[in-house]
């Protein structure tokens, strides 16, 4: 079997974050392959059981990035997600799962360079946390 | 269900790196996937017709393009799929090229990414829904809020495209801040001479209605389709009747201090705010009015000819549709008494900029004349303070007014004018002139008209000898300094409207910590709101002149008219829409739609037999931005295009 | 090891649009000796797997004395649903057959009625050909079939078949009427009241929605039948089709396992849930 | 005390003001309570008051739709009317609360031994109902001891625990989770027409009795309760494999009091802290 | 046949089979209760008097257990496979496992249910008589006893410092036999007399039919919360729903007080309120299932009532239930 590499699941808004990408794209920026993008609208449509379905569907990281704060397209959307993701990440610390499993990050449509440094280093924090073995649900 | 797949060379841009075929082929295994086919420009035309093609010959009714980002051919794969026969809303594409070999080199990895994506995109489209979209009508009429500047360019714009527009109006009289300025910078127009004409065009215009001394009590609906209440308050004089002839208020007993010259002046208890005031039809101040106190006097209801003088008139509240709202509410001044080291309200020989502005005017109260308030002797020395408020995060406001250095420099110009011995010191801390003209203005009031400019800040005013003794620092020479003058002129900031924030929220925009309505996009939407159909132009949105404020209310004009022509309204279908069935109607999706696009809805539940509250989502508001369905408990709310089914799948497909 | 709910593999062969939300599939068996294996009664039916989906039971719509399966579904839940995007090719999974099915025997030498709302004649279509194909064991047959417009009926095809076939009355009805609908308007109870179909050796078979079953009835016992001679087929939530899984049951009998064919009688002298 | 709740019951019935009223009375073991449904003036000497009244029968309230019912409340069953009046699952005007000022309720699960007050009692410090329409004192003698500890203590304990020992400790309590639900139907403020664990379009999570499963479950529910959990232990009471639920509830419970200063239950015009947001919410956790 | 046994004997003879057996037995979680689980050393074992939580049902009826598995890409099915390690379960109390032998009529019958019976078949079942009945337990009503051995292949009593072991099924006497030495006759349990031990008795109608109709089930459902404890903790609930997730199908616990049990994908539920799905419960255990296998389909555990959250009592429930 070949080296394991993490699967990573980031969701995406499109105004800013999925833009970012694109502009990281535009720009040629390399970074590893490992991010699976969903996109939507904001970071506010994301259901925190999306977060533990991809947990527990084998994903090794899960990514919620949106608009800086101020920048939401809906003007509100981001706020409402970062209140409930602050809380669901320290429950799933609490709980414990590895916090690097699950990060949010704020990307802006002209930060091509930051989407792909983030990715970058997202990777190599999930890669030193290995792979999701304990949530995971079990193929047998 | 039949989903053909497309992947796109996009010449070498994805071929380069990703193994175009073999994405095809591994699509081609996918469950559900009946064609797939590669093609070197899929958005080109050949491409286009490559994918209706397969799209009849196969039978397909579901497609993924897997090339570029859907920010830039979304559009154009809808319409190709849709002039095949299939609903736009059954594609979806994979992004292969700027996430994917745009950004990795590993020709395998980024193939097998390619791959992936696509299959993420197949496991979507298999949950997407045919979605139609949806049509409102729209009310042809503009309701502009404020009679200003900004409100009265807006009506004739809108006018001029024979589209009827309404102003409101709180004062009994249109024009607003401008029509109390002398002469405008920097090319010393008189500001009643541009203004007047535009009042006089306004109210004869056969498209424009204007309600004054009126104002806004509720506002519902959405684009296309507000309703507004509208407060009529009572005159006292039948604006239908009265013809203006002055009668009343030349007769009328009580004099009180007059708004318009901001005290410097007196009117009457029955009153125009100023000889041009559009519509001339005077009001009764009932506060003051001795009729009203004493029931006694009545001499203006005597001496009407046209019996136009009703004591009996009450409020009226009426209700008008409209398709599109400017906001021209404008703005006010900022409150100085803050700051107790100028001493304003203690020394009579400190005024105002907009004081200056009636006092200079000549058909003001002084009849132009510059005289000190406490002895209405001639001035001869003033001191002008700039960022009175301005520019003072502590005790003022955090933002530059923009037009103090422009106006306080007028002033200084005017002064000089008026009075050939006088002399202007000006006390600034930036000289903002970014304004075509507006630097060479500014230097021709100091070059040609003598003002001499100190850089520093005001630290002490006080009394003596008669005269206002103004302490402070020139940074430039470090030489403390102190002026005698006869006259103190504050370059007061603007700020929001007092009552701004419940404006706001009548008609669901949002504002700023200083109370002054935010603009869609700061840069790209600049007189758009959030809210659809809600435009804003002039000061309210922040401090402007002019020459920007009539910019901007043409462009909220051009923007609501873009609104009028349209014969409907076409919405996007991918908004949120509620099952009622699972809806517990805790509201809790209410609460948090930033665009109070839910509403409460009753319906008869069959199985509890009773009516219950559920919510219900206002389609032509809903945004579509989702985050009514992430705090929605029971999952009875959902957003079409990224519905649950749809996310949920693509995760379980990773 | 025997695991009773493996289903077989069975694929689409055909797909008729019958209205607007009622679809007929047409299966056969990818393993041809599972297909041999197969024999059913009319009135059964089977469980449909869609893979990733979940099951749900159908009745099985079409005679056994035709060669292939069908069986029509009514656009309802999470199931049905993806089974209406499938498409000719796609395959699924069978169980069964399940369940009792039509007394057959107890129905040779009688006058037959057939009383039918809506989706409620897929089952009773099986009998219906069924019985046209062994015609000399049948004596009159009368179709009563009603639905809510003309839009919503369901096997439009046979009506000619049935109508022209010796013996054979159709009677064609919806709620209310409608430009060019020559046959009979108003509910089902209504009609069969004007029709007056003998009670004398007859039996009648009953299916529709619970409404128009709740009103027919009493026409039916009017009309002077017994409530041994009135059948029904029920339709409750169904999971296993085993009997075991515990939600099916009217009384101690368990709908997919003792019925789904009911006779009046049998359901009158029993508590149950409705 | 127990005339006082009967006389007020008798009153409420027989002048109609209410259909119904709720309390308890004694389960069929002669020891413990049940909740007891009071809809003639004949029943009512069937109610009891004592330290086994530990239902929140507000849970019950959503069974009587369109009736006007009186029911019995404690402290913590009070503030859970709170959030359902906040959140519109109840009219004000269609209950009437018959406050209790408890002092505090059996621990059922103890073996042996003498009677020992619940857990969740000693953090409640304000026994009285903060709605109430009428309120009836218990005896001061019966009053139990409050502990003036960190209510949080458990929790802080865990939170210093390493992330393996955490994922361990909780690994080994919802392995023992079997999906019965309990903690669902128990609870409130689950008020939900169709609960997500059974929605099948999409299916949220597993359904299976297993590790991601029983997890998922638990976190959604502790989700859910977030910013609206008043802590009345009923879930942590009826978990019959003995979960320690309320160590999770707690634990949001505290981090939203610290992030946001947000307590649940407060008011009844309180917006929901999820459909609520301040501008200076903390973001230190986003990259 | 019975035989003396030390406790040493037991836990010998345990260490021994552990080496070809999977054993299952009950053990004490601190704070938490007992639980069945699957041993590892046979010291880990409780054979105290209190009850386990949960039933032994679990291992024959698992909570959840997958039964086929399904490929969404190409369509192939195939049946999970089934273990066939032997097994022995020791500890099960006399009403556990008579719930067995009622959950055999119905799986080992009409269609025969192969996962069920192949963890039948692959277990023997080692019961412990039950001292100290509780206050809830009811079993010599449902025509149990402490000390019943229906369901079971050995039976093991508590005896001073030992226990008594009664070999019932051959397959008992194959592996047991040889522990332990015979038994004097004065020595002998009076199995009967144990029944006196069981205080509640209730009587149990014939048939529940007359009171189908009775507002009796609405007043007794009324602080039922819906929730699934007496279900998944009865030794004889088996209600299960087949639930697709991923490419497998699932069998997994349901229950007649979930009120989905019975909604159809119409909206429609013939037992819409707690009335219907209590009274389904009462009349499938004590009417229902009789009229079909001629016996309750209770044992008298009493952890429905042990651990009802609102403390409901079925026994009180039929017991009063006005026929």
């Amino acid at each position: 079997m070949s080296e394991w590499e993490p699967k990573i699941v980031g969701f995406l808004c499109n105004w800013c974050s999925y833009a970012g990408a694109d502009l990281a794209g535009t720009s040629r920026l390399e970074y590893p392959p490992n991010i699976r993008i969903i996109r939507l609208p904001c970071s506010g449509r994301v259901n925190p059981l999306f977060i533990l379905k991809c947990l527990s569907n084998g994903a090794d990281g899960v990514l919620i990035s949106g608009c800086h704060i101020g920048d939401c397209h809906y003007s509100e959307g981001n706020f409402y997600a970062r209140r409930r993701f602050a809380v669901l990440k320290k429950l799933l610390e609490y709980l414990g799962i590895d916090p690097r499993r699950f990060q949010m990050s704020w990307v802006s449509a002209s930060e091509g360079d930051k989407w792909a440094r983030l990715v970058t280093e997202l990777v190599e924090e999930i890669k030193q946390a290995g792979p999701n073995k304990d949530f995971v649900r079990k193929n047998d | 269900m039949k989903i053909g797949v497309f992947v796109c060379h996009c010449g070498t841009n994805i071929a380069g790196t990703v193994d175009v075929e073999r994405v095809s082929q591994a699509a081609s295994k996918f469950p559900k996937v009946k064609h797939s086919a590669s093609y070197k420009y899929m958005c080109s035309n050949p491409g286009q017709n490559l994918v209706k093609d397969a799209i009849k010959k196969h039978k397909l009714d579901r497609i993924v393009i897997a090339s570029c980002s859907p920010s830039l051919h979304e559009k154009t794969f809808r319409k190709c799929v849709e002039a095949a026969g299939i609903n736009p809303y059954l594609i979806e594409m994979a992004n292969i090229r700027e996430h994917c070999s745009w950004v990795h080199k590993d020709r395998e990895k980024a193939t097998q990414k390619a791959i992936e994506l696509t299959r993420l995109a197949v496991s979507k489209v298999s949950r997407n829904k045919p979605l139609e979209k949806t049509y409102t009508t729209i009310e042809k009429k503009v309701l502009i809020i404020g009679g200003g500047i900004s409100g009265i360019q807006a009506a004739i714009d809108i006018a001029f495209a024979n589209y009827p527009a309404v102003i409101v109006e709180r004062e009994p009289s249109i024009g607003g801040r401008m029509a109390r300025f002398d002469k405008t910078f920097p090319t010393l127009d008189c500001a009643a001479c541009i203004l007047t004409p535009k009042m006089v065009t306004v109210s004869q215009s056969e498209h424009v209605t204007m309600h004054t001394y009126s104002e806004i009590e509720e506002v519902s609906g959405f684009v296309g389709n507000f309703t507004v209440k509208i407060r009529k308050k009572a005159r006292s004089v039948d604006i239908n009747k009265c013809t203006g002839c002055g009668a009343c208020y030349n007769k009328c007993p009580v004099k009180v201090p007059s708004e318009f010259d901001m005290g410097l002046g007196k009117r009457k208890a029955i009153y125009t705010p100023f000889p041009q005031a559009v519509p001339n039809v005077p009001v009764i101040d009932r506060e003051n009015c001795l009729y009203f106190k004493t029931k006694k006097c009545g001499i203006c209801k005597k001496i009407c000819t046209v019996g136009a003088i009703d004591y009996d008139m009450k409020d009226e509240v009426i209700e008008e549709k409209f398709g599109a709202i400017i906001v021209a509410t404008g703005f006010n001044q900022f409150d100085h008494s803050v700051y107790g080291e100028y001493g304003y309200g203690k020394h009579k020989d400190m005024i105002t900029g907009l004081h200056f502005e009636r006092m200079v005017n000549s058909s003001g109260p002084t009849g132009g004349k510059i005289i000190r308030p406490s002895d209405g002797k001639e001035v001869r020395d003033v001191v002008f303070i700039q960022c009175v408020g301005s520019r003072d995060e502590q005790k003022g406001l955090p933002y530059c007014s923009r037009l103090c250095c422009m106006y306080t420099a007028k002033h200084a110009l005017l002064l000089r004018e008026h009075n050939k011995d006088s002399q202007a010191y000006v006390f600034y801390i930036d000289i903002r002139a970014a304004g075509k003209n507006y630097e060479e203005f500014v230097k021709k009031v100091q070059d040609e008209y003598g003002a001499i400019y100190l850089r520093g800040r005001v630290s002490r005013i006080f009394e003596k000898g008669g005269k206002l003794i103004v302490r402070g620092a020139d940074t430039l020479s470090g030489a403390q300094i102190e002026i005698k003058a006869d006259l103190v002129v504050l370059a007061t900031g603007l700020v929001a409207q007092k009552d701004a924030p419940s404006l706001a929220q009548m008609l669901h925009i949002p504002y700023d910590k200083n109370n002054l309505f935010t603009e869609a996009h700061p840069k790209l939407a600049p007189v758009e709101t959030i809210t659809s159909g809600i435009f804003l132009t002039g000061a309210c949105q922040s401090p402007k002149d002019i020459p920007d404020t009539v910019a901007t209310a043409s462009a909220a004009s051009v923007k609501a008219l873009g609104l009028m022509v349209q014969d409907k309204l076409a919405r996007e279908p991918l908004i949120a829409s509620v099952n009622q069935d699972l809806c517990s109607g805790c509201l809790a999706c209410l609460k948090a739609c930033p665009f109070s696009a839910i509403e409460e809805d009753e319906i008869e539940d069959r199985k509890l037999r009773r009516k219950r509250t559920v919510a219900k989502v206002r389609e032509a508001v809903c945004t579509g931005c989702g985050n009514c369905t992430a705090v929605c408990r029971m999952a009875a709310i959902d957003l079409e295009g990224f519905t649950n089914t749809q996310i949920m799948e693509e995760v379980e497909t990773l | 090891m025997k695991n009773i709910y493996l289903p077989h593999i069975a694929e689409i062969v055909d797909v008729k649009q019958e209205t607007s939300d009622i679809k007929t599939f047409t299966l056969r068996f990818k393993d041809k000796a599972v297909g041999k294996a197969f024999t059913y009664k009319p009135g059964q039916f089977v469980e449909f797997s869609i893979f990733g989906e979940g099951e749900s039971p159908f009745c099985i719509s079409n005679s056994p004395t035709r060669d292939s399966i069908e069986c029509s579904v009514k656009k309802m839940g999470k199931v049905t649903q993806v089974l209406h995007e499938m498409d000719i090719g796609d395959e699924v999974g069978i169980r069964g057959p399940y369940g009792n099915g039509f007394p057959l025997d107890e129905l040779k030498g009688k006058n037959l009625l057939f009383v039918a709302g809506g989706i409620g004649l897929a089952p009773l279509r099986s009998l219906i050909n069924y019985c046209f194909d062994n015609r000399k064991d049948y004596k009159t047959i009368t179709i009563v079939n009603g639905a809510r417009t003309s839009k919503d009926l369901v096997y439009k095809d046979e009506y000619k078949t049935w109508e022209k076939a010796k013996d054979a009355h159709l009677h064609l009805t919806v709620d209310c009427q409608e430009d060019n609908w020559t046959c009979m308007v108003g509910v089902v109870p209504k009609i069969l009241e004007e029709i007056k179909p003998t009670c004398k050796d007859s039996i009648a078979i009953v299916c529709g929605p619970p409404i128009m079953i709740k009103f027919t009835l009493p026409v039916l016992m009017r009309l002077g039948f017994c409530p041994e001679s009135i059948l029904t087929t029920l339709e409750m939530k169904m999971k296993c089709g085993l009997g075991k899984c515990g939600r099916c049951n009217i009384g101690n009998l368990y709908i997919c396992k003792d019925g789904p064919v009911f006779s009046y009688a049998q359901l009158n002298g029993m508590n149950y849930d409705h | 005390m127990i005339d006082q709740i009967k006389t007020k019951a008798k009153e409420l019935l027989k002048t109609k003001k209410v259909d119904i009223v709720i309390g308890y009375k004694k389960a069929s073991d002669r020891i413990g309570a049940i909740p007891a449904f009071i809809d003639k003036e004949g029943d009512i000497d069937k109610l009891i008051w004592d330290g086994y009244c530990v239902y929140n029968l507000s849970n019950y309230l959503k069974d009587f739709p369109g009736k006007k019912i009186g029911i019995v409340t404690k402290g913590c069953d009070a503030k859970s009317m709170t959030v359902l009046l906040q959140e519109n699952q109840l009219k004000r005007e269609d209950i009437f609360i018959i406050g209790i000022e408890c002092s505090g309720i059996v621990d059922e699960k103890r073996k042996g031994g003498d009677i020992a007050y619940d857990e969740r009692c000693k953090g409640c410090k304000p026994a009285t109902p903060p709605i109430y329409d009428v309120l009836i004192k218990e005896e001061e003698k019966k009053q139990a001891p409050r502990l003036e500890q960190d209510p949080y203590e458990s929790v802080r304990k865990l939170e210093t625990k390493s992330i393996e020992e955490k994922f361990k400790f909780w690994q080994d309590e919802f392995s023992r989770c079997i999906r019965c639900y309990a903690c669902r139907q128990i609870c409130p403020l689950c008020y939900c027409p169709r609960c997500v664990a059974e929605q099948t379009q999409p299916a949220w999570f597993s359904k299976a009795v297993s590790v991601e499963g029983n997890f998922s479950w638990n976190v959604n529910r502790a989700m859910h309760l977030a910013g609206r959990c008043i802590d009345c232990g009923e879930c942590e009471r009826a978990c019959p494999v003995g979960i320690p639920l309320r160590d999770i509830n707690k634990k949001i419970e505290k981090d939203v009091k610290e992030l946001f200063s947000y307590e649940a239950g407060v008011d009844t015009e309180q917006k929901p802290l999820f459909s609520s947001f301040d501008k200076n919410d903390p973001e230190d956790f986003i990259k | 046949m019975q035989r003396l046994i030390t406790k040493q004997d037991l836990v010998n003879k345990l260490t021994e089979l552990l080496k070809d057996f999977e054993v299952v037995g009950p053990k004490e979680l601190s704070n938490k209760g007992i639980f069945y689980q699957v041993i590892e050393d046979a010291k880990e074992l409780y054979l105290g008097q209190d009850f386990a939580i949960e039933p032994i049902k679990k291992f024959f009826l698992e909570p959840s257990s997958w039964i086929l598995r399904h490929a969404k890409d190409d369509v192939s099915l195939e049946s999970f496979p089934q273990s066939d390690k032997k097994r022995i379960v020791i500890g099960a109390r006399p009403c556990e496992a008579k719930g067995l032998a009622l959950l055999d009529k119905l799986f080992d019958s009409e269609y025969k249910d192969d996962f069920y019976i192949n963890n039948r078949k692959r277990t023997i079942v080692v019961g412990l008589a039950c001292a100290k009945p509780d206050m809830s337990c009811f079993c010599t009503s449902m025509q149990g006893s402490p000390a019943e051995t229906s369901g079971m292949d050995a039976l093991i009593f508590e005896s001073g410092d030992g226990f008594i072991i009664e070999l019932v099924t051959d397959k008992a006497k194959h592996i047991l036999g040889s522990i332990g030495e015979d038994i004097k006759e004065d020595q002998k349990l009076n199995k009967d007399k144990m029944k006196a031990l069981v205080k509640k008795v209730i009587k149990t109608p014939e048939s529940l039919d007359k009171v189908f109709e009775s507002d009796y089930w609405d007043e007794v459902s009324r602080p039922c919360i819906s929730c699934g404890v007496c279900t998944f903790l009865c030794p004889t609930c088996h209600c299960f729903d087949l639930v697709d997730e991923e490419k497998k199908r699932m069998r997994c616990y349901d229950g007649c007080s979930f009120p989905d049990f019975t909604l159809e994908a119409s909206g429609v539920n013939p037992r819409p309120t707690k009335k219907e799905r209590y009274r389904q419960r009462v009349f499938h255990k004590f009417d229902y299932f009789k009229k079909n296998f001629g016996e309750n389909l209770c044992v008298g555990c009493g952890r429905c009532i042990r651990h009802c959250p609102v403390k409901i009592d079925i026994a009180d429930i039929v017991d009063k239930a006005p026929i």
